[in-house]
């Protein structure tokens, strides 16, 4: 079970903050893959992944990192802070 | 070190002088306050600025941590909004504190160069015609590049 | 451009608001305070700070004049005191304007690296022990090679 | 006629602050050397150019620049403002 997090253009496109969901997925990759399948609005954001971020229990990392022990994933775009 | 991430607004001058004074054996002081601005000749209504709850902090003490790794700092302050914004609202300030002005300011860009493209913040702009993501600049990426 | 050589103490953070507060758009501040301190192990009593009245403004001028011709930038300021100061005593600031952060972050590193060596001031330091011009370092001078 | 400044040691070590001289001298070296003759001070004040400065009218220059229609020379040593 893990958390997965949505924020800005992909939270709007999925259109969820949150979800919860079952995964054997061993890398944010094999994650996206399942969540892709999940229909139109999930494969639409996650449709081009170098417009993507992602955080593996709030880290910034790769999308071949590994998901062995995350309770919480997160994808968003790249941040325009400061 | 001071991290604060608020929807509350915040006095520039009274942060830079309350950081100032708190110093007891630095003698250079370096800020940057960022502003928000009707730059383009779209005309801004408002801004939103999305954070990542729990993250967020991590993330900047993170980055302020590894400032205080590379250069001789005596203190660090860094502050950052989320929420709705307007034209002339400050949206962040950093602040650091050192004996030489070169670690000074060389670490108050460091962090803004970070915070710019690490630090979990997406702003959105309205206008009066639409509400669009702000896109990443390559030159925020590539001014990473420097300090590799 | 503002630029004021004093013996008055000035207030940093009001200076600094009233600096950001003037401008319309320019979203990026920077801005670098000099305090007095006892960064040696001697005991500084006070620093007597000398100018050449008539020349001072002008050399000032002329470095802000030339860091506007290469960077972007909405407005300067740099207040400059002399006379006797005091340990904590606040020496002088920059602050600098501009659209972009880059060149408010270099201008003002431009301003004070000439500032340090070709606007004419002159610190002495006091210590219960003996009274001494403070020297010029090697590195204030290379410093200005990189804008060269 | 020209007015002769001084900073700092330089002011110090010369016991002077300002004094009007009457020279023939074409460049601020050559007014350098006629200085340097008017006694112990003077001399021991010009004794190493490396560490001194000159500004001729209120301009930094060097010192084989040219007096012609020079009305301020300043020496001084090398700033420590900021």
């Amino acid at each position: 079970m893990i958390d997965v997090l949505y924020f800005a253009w992909v939270r709007e496109r999925i259109g969820k903050t949150k979800e919860t969901v079952e995964t054997e997925a061993e890398t944010v990759a094999g994650l996206v893959k399942e969540l892709s399948e999940r229909g139109q609005r999930y494969a639409l954001a996650f449709s081009d992944l170098g417009s993507l971020r992602v955080a593996v229990d709030q880290e910034l990392l790769d999308f071949d990192a590994s998901l062995k022990g995350a309770r919480e994933v997160a994808f968003f775009p790249p941040m325009t802070g400061g | 070190m001071n991290v604060r991430v608020q929807t509350e607004a915040f006095d520039f001058g009274l942060e830079a002088n309350n950081f100032a004074t708190a110093q007891t054996d630095m003698g250079a002081i370096v800020t940057f306050l960022g502003i928000v601005r009707n730059l383009e000749e779209t005309n801004l209504s408002y801004m939103d600025i999305e954070h990542y709850p729990g993250m967020t902090e991590k993330a900047i003490y993170k980055i302020t941590d590894e400032a205080a790794n590379r250069w001789s700092l005596g203190d660090i302050l860094v502050i950052h909004r989320y929420g709705r914004l307007s034209t002339d609202d400050l949206i962040m300030m950093v602040a650091t504190a050192s004996k030489h002005r070169k670690d000074a300011f060389e670490a108050a860009e460091f962090l803004m160069d970070y915070l710019k493209s690490r630090a979990p913040f997406w702003k959105k702009e309205a206008t009066d015609q639409s509400q669009d993501w702000v896109v990443s600049k390559v030159e925020d990426e590539s001014a990473l590049k420097k300090w590799q």
